[in-house]
């Protein structure tokens, strides 16, 4: 207990986290510091291109694990289960419409590739082994959620069909593209790749996270500046309760797949978080009636933070403890 | 200078539906538009601004001049893609050089 | 397909009074507009453009569409902003669909 | 509010000819304009996008309003540049406040 | 002398300065080169962090000093008292109106943090020690000066109130928030902080600051290129010479503070370099009468240019001399 | 034989030709993922001043070689002159119009200094010097291409004047300044210059490189999605056969100039090159009336693609074979 507290701690005066922490003061005393959004899309590629690289690196030094299928089954799994929990809770818990419900409900069984990138950062940072391969599972869990949250929706109205092009778009979206063609290059490429451009991709990650992070802070900031008015205790409550389930579920399946201290961590810490980028943008397109407000606000305003800095040392100590590790 | 009366159609909507909507605009057989990016705005939703934004947010503005006779399957097929969706559609009368384009 | 009579009223003015435009119309109940960013431009007081500005620099033009009977209330509102500040107001006819939205 | 007539022209235009633009309307007396930039469009030559231009490409939006009566200069002005290149003219009426800037 | 002279040629030919000579060179020639606003803005938010960092930093491993609330305070007067010293200066050498002096001498009592970030690295270049939280002054000189420029202006016209709302603009400015911000960040995470991500915000600074002073040359160029009909041989001087005393009066407060050399040298140069981003903001709300041509040529094209060539190596030069460092 | 194939191979899975190639994809698929404007242009910055500075360093360190205005004056020639060969070639071998074949054969004399950063990356990667000059060759190749193409234009219809501010706009733009700036700031400032900023320029600059292409492979993949129906099998054929075409008069330049084996592949790779920035604008200023999808489908889709994965251990096999080296 007091180890967890002392992680939490020591997780909380990181440069990652304090950078978030002034990006929400900014936003909340409403100065007008702001980040360019080319600069932000900017450095999500770049987060993106490392974390695939990186990750495509590992498994080729450490060759394919025999779990990586099973890894990728459970992503799946995981990612078009949870948003079933994550409705029924919300309608015990809050008054949101069904509609809503299910909305938030696809963003919770979906991922947040920043949560992710500043857990396997903590982890890093403590010298935890985790599967090269986390990344893809990321990616795997990225759009199940969603088919997910939209059968929920069709089972209550009757007949809400799947447009033909919003598959592809979820399939082919930026992030999972980038993501997985970049985990390719770096497996393909291996420690020789890693050498030519580990000076630009390695070194100086953290320090853009931390800018990435400050920018994170400030559309949070805002984002509840606008979006707390819209949202019940029930709901908030739910920001929460919902990744310490998520969480929970992560964890038992990273110990069934028999994965390392840091890869139940990453498991737990994919089930945990939610998207704020996938989601809300098939969500706009296949359910416009659900307010954005809420399942943004709820996402990035109440359960990304949550995760930053309680959650990741949280589910890390849990994976010590469970592993052994 | 000769003009020509036409019609110019401003269509504000969500960047995750642009496509959509061009698309539906080349099978309404309207292939000239053009495209503007928005920084903000606020309406029943409540306000909102690009700055910072991560993913596709936002919105974008659809700017079509087209003859008087194609406003209404332009107006039709605008209106299947915006129907379910926040969005604004304005219509102006206006003058055009080189009618032959429209 | 149904359209109905509004106004459309663009403002261009420079972006650090953009924010007490915008709670102007607030104020004068006008809650529908979209912010486009301006690239650059030219007037009394020279040429400008955007690129490499350091700081909050440049302009934005908001655009506005409502009800004629409101449009009185708009500029006052407006006008009280722009008055000892460079910017343009101009406004056009323009017909729109979902009357209810305006 | 006390308005006064006056033309919006909006000329869509590639981004290497602006400066040329702008010359001409400098040349015609014009030197009230605002520049919009354009993030895509599609015309006879197809589909563009702004994303991940590499160089000058791209078009770019002159909004001008003037005064009714130099309207005909400011069209064979732009007439000139736009003439031999892609790009679309388009004026609309409009009234406008503050009547003496223009 | 000579001293001086071979540092301001070593100055004269560093990357640095011949990045900006060649921004203002290519404006100059016409030249369609440019740095698109977002990256403009996204270095300059890459610096603030750096810069505020590095110092809160500082502060965490040399510990407060005494003389921190001296200095801050001191800060707030030069930055209130400079633009009535400009105020005077002005109306004796040029014919600027009431409105237009008043708005020039707001720039002058404020601070150019490009100017402050190229002589600490200019510092760091020759290994001189100066305080960390001067990074802390330079935030604290921003704003005063505006409040002086207001008051001019109010005494002659009678009666000229400021809006609430700007307050909470200049004391909440993005830079301001940024750059105390990073300083408390970098206060709290200390070295092990700085140890995480140096190869960020230390290893690439110098080179980010060559291309961000290529912009800032491109935009001086700009500036010079529309403005220069609009100032008089009068305002021109001004330009120089108002930065020689903003530096004399520095130097002595550098001096009664006790400040390192170092010290007393970015002390020095704060009151020298004038403003271009907080105030011609803030004059555009408060004082839109006046011309932003005069005052952003008079800064960004005149006195910017002068402090980043002659003036830095000159104010060290008089640093070293007196505190005998 | 045996050798170029592996050459060509261990080309082909290098981290840039395996980002360019995962834009290409992404774009075919109809992926949302896109770069900023804004960010590509800011890492064309980078690139530029990276590489000329790089240049320059190189020559103050090196010395001026004598056959230093030879090879300008060589560059001069082989730009002017590459556009008659490939008008005549393209006149053959396609149905183009006499305007499009001239707006082509434009691009194909002028040079892509992209081909030219990811050849100079591949000649240090295996230790190969090159003369530090060879930047500025580039730059001297860009701008004659046009003349030649707007004289044949003018041959054919009669009496095309080249409009005055266009001279101006071609010698005068954005990169050339920046990279004949840079090289000359490099010159001036040396190895110590070098040494401030090299953590910058140097280190992450493969990385860099890597985003950048990847932002190429995506504007060249949209280009070939809507571009491909205008080139028939001859314009497509060109664009292979033309860099071949122009290597071969590139080496032969090289070898007659003296050039070591990494500048002989150099020139080669500039001959071989084909413009995508500078010339296109130029060509919609001068010859609007020339279809932009054919010249930048060729320059773009094939011949860029080419150069990259083939061309590059092809022209480096030549020069090593030829020289010896
Ligand atoms: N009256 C209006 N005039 C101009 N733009 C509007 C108006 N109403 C809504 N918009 C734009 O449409 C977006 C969505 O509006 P709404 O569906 O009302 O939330 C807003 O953010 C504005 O960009
Ligand atoms: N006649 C006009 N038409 C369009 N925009 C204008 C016009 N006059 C001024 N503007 C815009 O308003 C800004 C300030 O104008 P001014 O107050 O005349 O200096 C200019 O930079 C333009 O962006
Ligand atoms: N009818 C139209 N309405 C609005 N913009 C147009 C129209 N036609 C062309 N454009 C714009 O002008 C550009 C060039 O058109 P074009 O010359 O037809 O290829 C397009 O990419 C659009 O941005
Ligand atoms: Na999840
Ligand atoms: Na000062
Ligand atoms: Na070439």
């Amino acid at each position: 207990m007091e180890g967890i507290i002392a992680l939490a701690g020591a997780n909380l005066i990181s440069p990652i986290v304090l950078s978030f922490a002034l990006g929400l003061f900014a936003a909340l005393a409403r100065s007008d510091l702001s980040v360019p959004e080319a600069v932000a899309k900017g450095m999500s590629i770049y987060l993106l291109f490392a974390i695939g690289f990186k990750g495509g690196v590992a498994v080729a030094s450490h060759g394919i694990d025999v779990t990586l299928g099973l890894s990728l089954l459970a992503g799946v799994i995981l990612s078009a289960a949870l948003p079933l929990v994550a409705f029924a809770l919300l309608r015990a818990m809050s008054n949101l419409s069904r509609m809503d419900a299910a909305a938030v409900a696809a963003h919770y069984g979906s991922i947040s590739i920043v949560t992710f990138v500043a857990a396997s950062s903590v982890l890093e940072g403590r010298s935890i082994a985790y599967e090269g391969y986390m990344v893809a599972v990321a990616a795997a869990m990225e759009a199940p959620a969603i088919l997910s949250a939209l059968w929920l929706v069709a089972r209550g109205s009757g007949g809400r069909k799947m447009e033909a092009g919003l598959w592809h778009e979820i399939l082919l979206n930026g992030s999972i593209v980038l993501l997985i063609g970049s985990f390719v290059i770096g497996w393909v490429t291996g420690t020789d790749g890693l050498a030519q451009i580990d000076s630009f991709i390695v070194a100086p990650f953290k320090g853009v996270l931390c800018l990435f992070l400050l920018d994170m802070g400030l559309v949070a900031g805002r984002g509840l500046r606008g979006g707390r008015h819209v949202l019940g205790a029930g709901a908030l409550a739910f920001g929460v309760i919902m990744p310490l389930i998520g969480a929970g579920f992560g964890l038992m399946a990273g110990l069934l797949l028999g994965l390392s201290t840091g890869g139940v961590t990453l498991m737990a810490v994919l089930s945990a978080s939610a998207s704020y980028i996938a989601v809300p943008a098939a969500m706009r397109v296949a359910l416009p009636e659900a307010n954005p407000s809420i399942y943004l606000t709820l996402s990035l305003g109440v359960t990304f933070p949550f995760n930053l800095t309680l959650g990741i040392p949280l589910y890390m100590a849990a994976a010590v403890a469970l592993t052994g590790g | 200078m000769q003009t020509h009366k036409a019609k110019r159609v401003e269509i504000t909507i969500e960047a995750v539906m642009q496509n959509r909507l061009t698309d539906a605009l080349h099978g309404a057989g309207v292939t000239g538009y053009t495209i503007l990016p928005v920084l903000g705005g606020s309406g029943r939703s409540g306000d909102w601004t690009r700055e910072g934004q991560i993913g596709r947010a936002g919105m974008v503005q659809v700017v079509c001049i087209i003859r008087p006779d194609r406003l209404d399957g332009l107006l039709d097929a605008a209106f299947g893609v915006v129907e379910r969706h926040i969005g604004v559609v304005c219509v102006t009368d206006c003058d055009v050089l080189r009618a032959e384009r429209f």
